[in-house]
């Protein structure tokens, strides 16, 4: 009985990450649009496109081959697997430790390597140039992603996330340096995770400029849709990362009643509220910078990430 | 033995010595020669001598050869070859004479302090022959490496080798020292004939080099 | 009842005897079905066995001496926990290049250069594995070297196949000299060669300081530790490919073993600062490897680096486990030299894979080069899946093998700071970035080489009659490609399979895996660190289906077929697409300035010139020219001043000889 | 006269009588048989000195165990070169590089040859092993010269004249040692006995004594193509009959190391004389270092393998001046299996220059494809005599670097590098000549592969297997040589 309610509560933030993933991004269109003065589509015009997209029919490029096909659902699934199994309202739950954060970066890993490969399928140039810009950005995010998760790991003893989140929350921990750098590592490889200004924008579609979206440019229809969809649950599972780890109060552990999961529900929309704001302010203050001074941002991000972890390694009270 | 015995076989002995010098000192084939033919005989006396000295009556016999086929008939021969091969006026000396004399001092000086430490308890004359042996085969050496000349160079091993006869014979009772030096008469023949058979007027291997090694594709 | 390594070497003497069989029908047709029929029955047999040993008594050692090698000591061989595990590689991957070999040998030009020597090749390996003393050791290291320079050797006729075969092989014999003096120091000057003896004897601080450098150059040149890897590229493509994917797969463990049995076992207690040396060097070895595969455009030459890098790997968690052991925490020790050994067992499995698929490319588009290929998984789709799938599991993504020995090695850094001296401290963590950027890069490595060769368009006429290649290579193919899933999907096996290995090495091991609950691997407690592979594999199955079969039932699955978008161009051509070198240029650009001295021109005519803009992109091997070239120069320098002593007079022959005796001479007079 | 006698008088005398015999004989295919019948008949009388009783040694002649391992490996390689040479000079004749009468004096000299090498081994007398190895040396010298071609000639003036200052050398040597051991020994022939010197060196005077090595070291040494005194070897070797290059390297450089060896014993009996070890093992360095660079630059394929030869005499020079059991039997086995490769190599090298028409390696290619039987001969010697494993040398190898490295890590470090340089020569040749674009005539050979694949055989068996017997013996002697 109780195994099935376990269960029934994992399922349960499975679908929570991906009711809102859509949500968090409709929220952050709307929000710069406002700081742009503009009215902006409205909070569910996202769902509203995923449909529209499923509807239509697929036009699939004469030289796409049948991996071409199955790469959205791959990269979807991935998404999906990793998003669940970050905390978002509730740590401990029953599959918390199929896999931790060293695992969680390296599925966003895989399917970042099926999205390359799938650019590089039908055979154009743009595909081309979005999936090896893809790989040099991602040649020096992840490694900036695990050193952070070094830092995480050596304060918290532990590569779990649930563990990192209770130790993190506990009062006797307090602030320190190297959590500081990693903080703003992390920012800056989300950002580029999630191909945000300045590493990458989003809403445009000019050649020179394009990463993520020359390498999906031949996806339509329903695989295009799954893409989307992925790109979303991405930014909340960043969103939900950084909170978790960095703000976990108000994350309700495994097999408290109903109430407090509501409670740790509303507390988690509120965090995702926040940060939305938070990242449509940034993005809307500053301009996307060439590709070529990516990988300065991006070293950068590296260098703090390595100083961290140095700092710990050098004295554990830093 | 009696002072006067060991006094003259020391006396023979250093008197080689002097010959070598003088031929260090020859800058002309034909002097050379001469000086050489001066040195057999010299030899031929001093193996006399030990001869008589030890009753060892089959060292007359390397005396005889010594005296007629080192200090005649090779003579005669290679004075023939050097007319034939027209070379009786060259000057070939390779290193200079001074520098040459001097280096031949410092060898002479190098077999004395060697032999010196032999300890006393030997035969002195045995030592002291050995010293001098010693001294004309290292400059018989030299004469052969600072001359360019075949001729010459045969001559230098010639006396070379009248150092060993002179040690051989030195040493009391060595056996064999005939048929060693009638083997070593053998082989100076040898080098004689090749060098006439060959015709090579300036080094031993005036065969040219160069040619040579295109055949061989030796030389990049 | 014979011992078990008696029947091993029975094993041994029945290759032998396969090869002197290859030699004698070797020009026949049906001597490729005998030969490698032959090899695959025997390494087969041999894995059994040795993995009967390995879980039948992990704990038992059996020994046996022959008559044969250094006369008063004989021939001595041994098995153990670590030999048998690596039989386990050896065999394996010997069975398997066997059975791929059935269908690619009838490619062969010419068989008869090659039959004799593979299973001699196989022989070696396995000796090498079994020797128990110094001598056996050796002889066994380098005939395996002179059996896969003979490989390397088989197509001869091309010019640069000769030049590796010799740069291999003077590299071979550098290493068995090093090896050699090693042991040599080890065994002392009254010649005590058993690796018995060498156990009992406690090495003082020097020599053990001595034999470590000397095992690292000798093994580190064998393995490709950089700077001693340059034969590795060389040499590894120019073999067929399945012999390719044994030197790579296999060879190179061969020499990771000699490492860990001289180091681990017959060295005794080690300083904590030859686990500095080991991590910058496994450190900058990962790095460089995959930086080099990364520039190259050859398929074979890439999958060679990118084994280099791999090695980077297998030595950081050596280097790992040797600081632990060092500072007596055994349970880090054992966690690091599991993923060490877990390293080597999945790259014994991806690589071969690996290359056995360039080779399948090989021999239907007789094309190595990538800027030739291209769309083959249209012509070859099933190649190219396990072709995919063996780049997934190399580029150590989830649910593969590969990732779970990265994650392993990961694990053991997050142990590093209890570690006391400095050195270790600045060092461990450092390494663990290059290890992430190894792991980030290796990916984008292997992006470019699936992408290239087998998604876009044809790059040439060559690929255009591409077709399947046949059952054997498929067979051995797949069968890889089912072990990296398994590898990846049940790691807890293969941990407590290599437990028994730690523990006569560090004399402690991992926890029990296959308890844990869901088979999820667990190496200090569940609250700090876990991973279930199973689970992520199954959720990522469910969840893609699921995700399909909702949108096929409720949404369109309507498809139309149409051109691809090239800005409004009619078809363009595929030299359009982007190339193996274009692809890498963003990381060069970012990397290759410091790691190559890498230099691009632009040459752009003024505006209205007809004539073509040229981008030239010159690549500096670093290495080589810092290292070999000096040397390569001395050397010639040397010959050049000595030669002339060929052409001297006579006369001047006679003036050394006077010298030399004036000299000696004077040495006596002048002696005391 | 018991039984052994003859069996020492059989090596001597068969020898001489073929020699005679041949010298007569104008029928060349009748003489190279009788050549090789005569060798046969030596081998059998020498591998009889095992099973029969050691004569005493006597004033002339000795057998003990050390020269046994000398004789009967020479008198082994002498027996299949002269079944190489029936073959190998069949060709000459055809290409007219020889004439009848040129083979009736070759045939002849061969056998004098042997008898000169084989009186040198048993002789027990300094002054008797003397001349024998100048007789030895002197019937090479007319042998080398048999081409009559311009190069020929100057090589064998080269070696003669160079040899002539070695026997002048060697003899003052020899005559030194007689006036060392006189005033102890007394007058007359027993000075000149071997046997009885080493009994009482410990009273000579060292000072004589040392002078005498130097002399005999380099007037030997001279034989045994130490550098710098190696000028004439490569010459000898590459412009004489490929046979005659054979037994040179095979043999002759033994014998000249035997007599070595000898004086060294006889040194090292005597305390307060210099120790011999470092003087060898100086030049021992010098010519394993010198040769192995003087290898790259060869284009005459014969004149390499001369150079190779120079380099392993110079590692058992610096075996057997390193000394103790390890090393001596390293340098004994090394000697034995270098014999064996390098008359091994040679086989197949003439057999490679006649069919190509050439000794230049950069007109010899591809040899595997075009002569398999040659040319893979060719590969397993040379990476014999590279010392890969499995074949002998890599034992010996072995034994001397480690060895060396446990006693004086300073000296191996020169040794590995040596190694190493001679290696990569000798790789890079062999690269070249055996494999590539076949180049040169393909036309097939009549050889005779018996002689070269039988050495190779017994290498490779010696690399893996050494019969306890035989080990026994050479660890013996090992410690005799101390």
């Amino acid at each position: 009985m109780a195994l099935i309610l376990e269960l029934a509560v994992q399922g349960a933030q499975m679908m929570l990450v991906l009711l809102l993933a859509p949500l968090l991004t409709g929220f952050v269109r709307k929000v710069k649009a406002r700081l742009q003065r503009r009215r902006g589509p409205s909070l569910i015009q996202p769902y509203r496109d995923l449909l529209r997209l499923m509807r239509k029919e697929v036009v699939l490029a004469d030289t796409a081959s049948w991996l071409f096909r199955v790469i959205p659902y791959l990269i979807f699934a991935a998404t999906w697997v990793a998003a669940a199994l970050i905390p978002t309202f509730a740590t401990g739950l029953t599959f918390s430790w199929t896999a931790d954060l060293i695992a969680i970066v390296a599925l966003l890993g895989s399917a970042r390597f099926f999205l390359a490969l799938a650019g590089m399928d039908v055979g154009t140039s743009f595909g081309g140039i979005g999936a090896s810009r893809e790989v040099m950005i991602a040649s020096l995010a992840e490694p900036a992603m695990l050193l952070i998760v070094f830092s995480l790991a050596l304060v918290a003893g532990a590569t779990q996330l649930s563990t990192v989140a209770a130790v993190m929350g506990s009062p006797e921990l307090g602030l320190r340096v190297s959590l500081g750098m990693s903080l703003i590592a992390l920012v800056m490889v989300a950002l580029a995770e999630n191909a945000r200004i300045p590493v990458d924008n989003p809403s445009t579609h000019l050649e020179l400029t394009m990463v993520h979206e020359a390498m999906v440019l031949e996806y339509s229809g329903r695989h295009l849709a799954m893409i989307e969809f992925a790109a979303f649950l991405k930014l909340l599972l960043y969103v939900s990362l950084i909170s978790c780890v960095f703000i976990p109060w108000g994350l309700v552990t495994a097999r408290s009643g109903p109430g407090a999961y509501a409670l740790g529900v509303a507390v988690y929309i509120g965090k995702l509220a926040v940060a939305g704001i938070l990242l449509a302010v940034f993005e809307t203050a500053i301009a996307k910078m060439r590709v070529f001074r990516v990988p300065d941002f991006l070293g950068a991000a590296l260098m703090l990430a390595l100083l961290g972890t140095l700092l710990l390694f050098v004295s554990r009270s830093l | 033995m009696n002072g006067l015995t060991f006094d003259i076989a020391h006396l023979l002995a250093g008197g080689l010595v002097l010959v070598s010098f003088m031929m260090l000192y020859q800058d002309r084939l034909f002097a050379l020669i001469n000086v050489f033919a001066l040195h057999a005989i010299v030899l031929a006396l001093s193996v006399a001598w030990q001869a008589y000295v030890q009753e060892a009556h089959h060292l007359y016999v390397t005396a005889a050869i010594a005296l007629i086929f080192k200090a005649i008939v090779i003579p005669v021969g290679l004075h023939r070859i050097i007319q034939r091969l027209g070379i009786h006026r060259d000057i070939e000396t390779a290193v200079g004479i001074g520098s040459t004399m001097l280096a031949g001092i410092g060898l002479v000086a190098l077999s004395m302090v060697l032999m010196l430490r032999v300890t006393p308890e030997a035969d002195p004359l045995a030592r002291e022959d050995l010293a001098f042996a010693l001294s004309i085969i290292l400059l018989g050496l030299l004469v052969m490496v600072t001359r360019r000349n075949a001729v010459s160079q045969v001559v230098g091993f010639m006396s070379l080798e009248n150092g060993l006869v002179l040690a051989a014979t030195g040493a009391k009772g060595m056996p064999l020292v005939v048929e060693i030096s009638v083997a070593f008469s053998i082989l100076i023949a040898f080098i004689v004939i090749g060098v006439f058979l060959f015709r090579i007027r300036e080094r031993f291997d005036s065969v040219d080099v160069g040619a040579l090694d295109d055949y061989r594709g030796e030389r990049r | 009842m014979t011992s078990i390594v008696s029947l091993l070497l029975w094993g041994v003497a029945a290759f032998l005897g396969a090869a002197v069989l290859a030699v004698a029908v070797s020009r026949r047709g049906s001597a490729t079905h005998l030969v490698y029929g032959a090899t695959l029955g025997i390494s087969a047999a041999m894995f059994a066995i040795a993995a009967a040993a390995l879980i039948g008594d992990p704990a038992g050692v059996s020994t046996v001496t022959l008559p044969l090698g250094l006369p008063w000591i004989g021939a001595h061989f041994r098995l153990d926990a670590l030999s048998a595990f690596f039989l386990v590689v050896v065999n394996l991957g010997g069975a398997v290049a066997s059975l791929y070999g059935l269908g690619y040998g009838h490619h062969e030009p010419a068989p008869h250069r090659v039959l004799p020597f593979f299973p001699a090749f196989l022989a070696g390996m396995n000796l090498v594995v079994l020797a128990d003393d110094a001598f056996t050791f050796l002889l066994s290291w380098e005939f395996m070297s002179l059996a896969s320079w003979a490989l390397v050797m088989a197509h001869h006729r091309e010019q640069d196949n000769t030049r590796a075969g010799y740069i291999y092989l003077v590299m071979a014999s550098f290493g068995t000299l090093a090896l050699l003096l090693a042991f040599g120091l080890l065994a002392g000057p009254d010649g005590t060669y058993t690796f018995d003896a060498m156990r009992a004897a406690e090495p003082s601080g020097l020599v053990a300081a001595a034999a470590l450098v000397l095992m690292l150059l000798g093994a580190g040149s064998k393995a490709g530790l950089v700077p001693l890897h340059v034969w590795l590229p060389l040499a590894h493509p120019a073999a067929p490919s399945h012999v390719s994917a044994l030197m790579s797969g296999v060879m190179t463990k061969v020499a990771v073993y000699g490492f860990i049995r001289v180091i681990f076992d017959l060295l005794g207690e080690p300083a904590w600062w030859s686990g500095v040396v080991v991590l910058f060097l496994g450190g900058l070895t990962a790095v460089l490897g995959i930086l080099y595969a990364l520039m190259e455009k050859d398929l074979k030459r890439l999958l060679a680096y990118s084994t280099i890098e791999n090695i980077g790997v297998i030595f950081v968690s050596l280097g790992l486990a040797l600081a632990f052991k060092a500072n007596a925490m055994p349970s880090a020790a054992a966690l690091a030299l599991t993923a060490a050994l877990f390293h080597v067992l999945n790259h014994s499995f991806f690589k071969s894979l690996l290359f056995f698929g360039a080779g399948a490319v090989l021999t239907v588009t007789g094309e190595r080069n990538m800027e030739k290929l291209g769309g083959l998984i249209h012509r070859m789709p099933l190649t190219s899946f396990v072709f995919l799938v063996g780049c997934v599991s190399i580029s150590a993504l989830p649910p593969f093998n590969g990732f779970v020995s990265e994650w392993l090695a990961f694990q053991a850094i997050l142990q590093s700071p209890d570690l006391p001296q400095w050195g270790l401290k600045v060092m461990v963590p450092a390494v663990g970035g290059l290890l992430a950027l190894s792991a980030a890069l290796a990916a984008a490595c292997f992006v470019k080489a699936f992408g290239i060769t087998f998604l876009g368009r044809p790059r040439s006429a060559a690929v255009e009659q591409a077709r399947e290649v046949d059952r054997y290579s498929l067979a051995a193919m797949f069968i890889l490609a089912g072990l990296c899933l398994l590898a990846g999907i049940l790691p807890g096996l293969v941990i407590d399979g290599l437990s028994p290995v730690t523990l006569s090495l560090i004399g402690n091991r991992m926890p029990v895996q296959m308890a844990q609950p869901w088979l999820s691997i667990v190496p200090i407690a569940e609250s700090r660190s876990s991973y279930n592979g199973l689970l992520v594999f199954v959720f990522i199955a469910i969840s893609a289906s699921l995700a399909a079969f909702v949108i096929h039932r409720f949404a369109s699955h309507a498809l139309r077929r149409g051109p691809a978008w090239g800005c409004g161009f009619p078809d363009v051509t595929p030299a359009a697409q982007y190339t193996a070198v274009s692809f890498a240029q963003p990381i060069r650009r970012v990397f290759g300035t410091f790691a190559f001295r890498a230099r691009e021109k632009v040459e752009m005519p003024p505006p209205g010139a007809t004539a073509p803009a040229r981008l030239t992109v010159e690549i500096h091997d670093v290495v080589w020219e810092t290292f070999y070239q000096p040397i390569a120069g001395a050397v010639g320098y040397a010959t050049e001043k000595l030669n002339r002593l060929q052409f001297l007079t006579i006369r001047r022959y006679l003036t050394l000889v006077f010298l030399y005796l004036v000299t000696l001479l004077l040495v006596l007079a002048l002696w005391p | 006269m018991t039984a052994p006698f003859d069996a020492v008088a059989a090596i001597l005398l068969i020898p001489v009588g073929a020699a005679a015999l041949l010298a007569a004989l104008p029928n060349y295919k009748m003489s190279a048989g009788l050549n090789v019948a005569a060798s046969f008949l030596t081998l059998l009388a020498a591998l009889s000195l095992f099973v029969t009783d050691r004569p005493q040694p006597g004033q002339y002649l000795l057998v003990d165990d050390l020269n046994i391992v000398f004789i009967v490996l020479n008198t082994f390689v002498g027996f299949t070169t002269s079944v190489f040479s029936a073959s190998y000079i069949a060709h000459e004749l055809e290409t007219g590089r020889l004439t009848a009468p040129n083979l009736r004096f070759y045939h002849a000299m061969y056998q004098i040859m042997m008898f000169g090498m084989n009186l040198a081994f048993v002789s027990n007398n300094i002054g008797l092993m003397w001349v024998a190895v100048e007789l030895a040396t002197l019937t090479t010298v007319l042998m080398v010269g048999i081409y009559r071609t311009h190069e020929a000639l100057e090589a064998a003036w080269k070696y003669f004249i160079l040899g002539s200052v070695g026997i002048a050398l060697a003899l003052f040597g020899t005559i030194l040692v007689y006036m060392a051991a006189q005033p102890v020994v007394g007058e007359g022939t027993n000075a000149m006995v071997w046997t009885v010197l080493i009994e009482q060196a410990a009273l000579f005077d060292p000072a004589l004594l040392n002078v005498a090595f130097v002399f005999l070291l380099l007037g030997y040494g001279t034989k045994v193509g130490l550098a710098p005194l190696h000028a004439w070897l490569p010459d000898a070797h590459a412009e004489g009959p490929t046979p005659i290059s054979a037994v040179l390297s095979g043999l002759l450089l033994n014998v000249a190391l035997y007599a070595v060896l000898r004086f060294k014993m006889l040194l090292a009996a005597s305390p307060e004389a210099i120790a011999p070890g470092p003087l060898m093992v100086a030049m021992g360095l010098t010519s394993l270092i010198f040769a192995a660079f003087m290898l790259y630059r060869r284009r005459d394929i014969k004149r390499l393998f001369a150079y190779s030869s120079i380099e392993h005499m110079g590692i058992i020079v610096f075996a057997f001046g390193m000394g103790g059991p390890l090393a001596n039997f390293a340098g004994l086995l090394h000697m034995v299996m270098h014999s064996l490769t390098k008359s091994a190599i040679f086989f197949a090298v003439g057999h490679i220059a006649q069919v190509k028409g050439t000794q230049k390696i950069a007109d010899i290619r591809g040899l595997t494809e075009t002569h398999p039987g040659l040319g893979w001969a060719l590969v397993v010697g040379v990476v014999a005599i590279a010392g890969l494993p499995p074949l002998g040398i890599f034992m010996s190898e072995f034994l001397v670097v480690s060895s060396t490295f446990a006693r004086q890590p300073l000296l191996a470090i020169p040794l590995v590098f040596g190694l190493l340089i001679a290696f990569g020569a000798l790789l890079l040749r062999l690269t070249g000549v055996a494999f590539g674009e076949p180049r040169g005539s393909t036309a097939p050979v009549e050889a005779s592969y018996v002689p070269m694949y039988s050495h190779l055989a017994l290498v490779a068996g010696a690399g893996i297997y050494l019969p306890a017997p035989l080990v026994t013996w050479f660890q013996h002697v090992a410690t005799i040589l101390g």
